[in-house]
């Protein structure tokens, strides 16, 4: 236990805590930057065991920011939670990791969650954190929300049953949030987010409720400012997923992000639920590249790809066949 | 006065990160839109608002010598 | 340039950010876990140059916080310079980095300050840190303070000539803070002061002057407190590094901490300037192991070793006869 | 009504991390040494002081009203 003394010198923690958080099953939803640094900090304070999931392999422009990875994965386009396994086992063998490179899905989700006491979002996309977020209050796992894009950033701790959850916060929102591809990020943004769901993470795992942060943290390092805002009132007896008669929509099939391949066009087709503001997204997507536009979509060419946004809520993402590329490329310039 | 703080990709399109309102009492909906009609900020309507620290409501009421912070979701990670 | 498009997309940084970023020399002393966390950030980020400077080797009770290092480096007992530097180069191979396994003195740092543009505080206590103060004071050269244990930590950006220096705010304070070896640490209280330290370090590299921040912070994740001090009032015309007629104390023979291995003893002496509070001492050593206390002095027994501390600065560390390992202890102790 | 913050292992000593004083008006020093001698924290002679938000020296007058900080300086890295 030499590896944890400074851990365990920390009175909150002590030895007790260091039992528990050695017992204890963390699920991280993303290996990018978020997911990189969460895992780095959790496989060094012990956590049992890591459940690491990621649709990605290692680019170059990962580097700038995603702590885990090196030059060498970049070469080998290593998936990111094979990379990011293999690092961690050398920074700490005693601890068990289990990779999946998978998109994350209702499906695929599921059978994931038996045995998990917390998830941790990493995830580059608010479609993906309404699932995370519907699924965890159906089966009562907690999780803490990170995100974060240019200097700036927030995280919450959202426990079911008890804190007022995702949707609660931001039901009434159509969801489109900044990108790192858009608006771009430096790397202590993702640090910053990190070192707030890494302590939150650490009480979770020791049991230690009354310490847990029960407000919004946002932030902005470029321009100094720290926000802490209380939530309470957000809490809504009506939400569909903590409310008093919850029917978990984004769990509902209608309403999930079905991707396709089209045959024969080297093209995927993207549909999620809500649909687009196509004004604010181009303001969005007009930073990126020029952007081409009428009443009915918007298109644009990305690297060697090309997106046609629909207002209904259909993407089309040409030049590729592979429902992973297109759901990342779509994420990073969507949200 | 109302005083206003701005993050994420508000600031950008408006130029500051805070801005000050000459308003006795406004509701948050009131405010919101008064701003998106200044600064062309499409971004208002997805937005978090926080009144002092504290979760606020569309029809909530913002008085003078209250802090007013948008909070625009980011989606990075 | 692919690999810094996120971070050119931000567009305080941009292309000619960038640029200015990829020209710069940052100089990180220390590293141990806020130099290993600014290290990664700034060679990810594309610094030209690096100079790192630590006088100890990996040990594995460093590796639940400190992001460079792997079990291997602990079982080859590799210098932290120089694992740090293997590391770095793995992740960006394109930058300059150059490592230095030694003790940092007035004589030894002097020459490494030649072409420096900023300096990363990532040292283990005050000693070195007003020895920093006052050298770059004398050289204008600015510098960014950090430093945390258990769940808190503290950041301030130095600007010679222009901010209070470290010796304006703790000037009158006859410091020996909290350290980890006492007190604990979990990795997040590191992080995020190099959240705060690394994004000083980018405003500096761009010369991006408006934007820096001209408070202190200090922060408390586990109990959810984060707090910014103006500081500007603690500027002193009278300060001896940054006033008027400025001697900058900590550069005089007399006050430098001294260190000299007692022949045949098997045991180090190291003098500083200051005098020991011995009651304050003893109470922050007593977490760690019992302490015998008699008026004039205490002593504890740690590890291998054993340290008698008298009042008029001295301690005896008796069990080696290396110099860097004796003050490596002292600090871990004494702060 | 003075409100006080304790940093690091100022709040261990005292039990908790925030405190209240009854007092209309007293000085950082005084302040200080009322503290110190209630809950033995001889921490308290190497702190910064900041009211509300702005570095203070121990000759300033702290109010009703105010919000104190101490901030010991810690020394790990």
């Amino acid at each position: 236990m030499e590896r944890y003394s400074r851990q365990m010198l920390f009175k909150p923690i002590g030895k007790v805590g260091q039992q528990k958080i050695s017992e204890k099953h963390v699920l991280i939803l993303g290996c990018g930057a978020l997911g990189s640094a969460n895992a780095d900090n959790l496989a060094r304070a012990g956590v049992g065991k890591l459940t690491l999931i990621d649709r990605d392999y290692v680019e170059i422009s990962n580097l700038q920011r995603q702590q885990l990875y090196t030059e060498q994965d970049v070469y080998n386009q290593i998936p990111k939670a094979i990379a990011a396994k293999k690092r961690l086992q050398e920074i700490n063998s005693e601890i068990d990791i289990e990779a999946h490179v998978m998109d994350a899905s209702v499906t695929s989700l599921e059978p994931l969650l038996t045995g998990i006491d917390l998830v941790m979002d990493a995830t580059d996309n608010f479609d993906t954190r309404f699932l995370l977020n519907d699924m965890l209050q159906k089966y009562s796992i907690p999780w803490i929300f990170g995100s974060c894009v240019g200097s700036t950033g927030m995280s919450y701790t959202i426990l079911p049953n008890q804190t007022p959850c995702l949707r609660c916060l931001l039901d009434a929102i159509p969801v489109s949030g900044a990108t790192c591809d858009s608006v771009g990020i430096i790397s202590p943004a993702v640090q910053m987010v990190v070192a707030h769901q890494t302590t939150e993470a650490l009480k979770i795992l020791i049991e230690n409720q009354k310490s847990l942060r029960t407000s919004l943290v946002t932030f902005d390092l470029w321009n100094n400012h720290y926000h802490m805002m209380k939530v309470d009132r957000a809490k809504k007896q009506t939400c569909p997923a903590c409310g008093e008669n919850p029917n978990y929509p984004a769990l509902d099939y209608q309403s999930t992000t079905k991707s396709e391949v089209l045959c024969g066009r080297n093209t995927v087709q993207i549909r999620t639920s809500q649909k687009q503001n196509l004004n604010l997204l181009k303001e969005r997507l007009e930073r990126i590249a020029p952007v081409k536009v009428n009443d009915f979509l918007i298109s644009i060419e990305y690297e060697s790809y090309r997106l046609v946004f629909f207002q209904d809520g259909r993407t089309l993402i040409h030049g590729t066949n592979s429902i992973e590329k297109a759901k990342s490329i779509y994420y990073q310039l969507a949200g | 006065m109302i005083h206003i703080l701005l993050f994420a990709d508000l600031q950008e399109k408006v130029g500051k990160d805070q801005l000050e309102l000459e308003e006795e009492s406004i509701s948050v909906k009131e405010l919101k839109k008064k701003i998106k009609n200044e600064y062309g900020l499409l971004q208002l309507d997805q937005v978090m608002t926080a009144i002092n620290e504290e979760y606020a409501m569309e029809n909530d009421i913002v008085k003078s010598g209250d802090t007013v912070a948008f909070i625009p979701p980011v989606s990075g990670g």
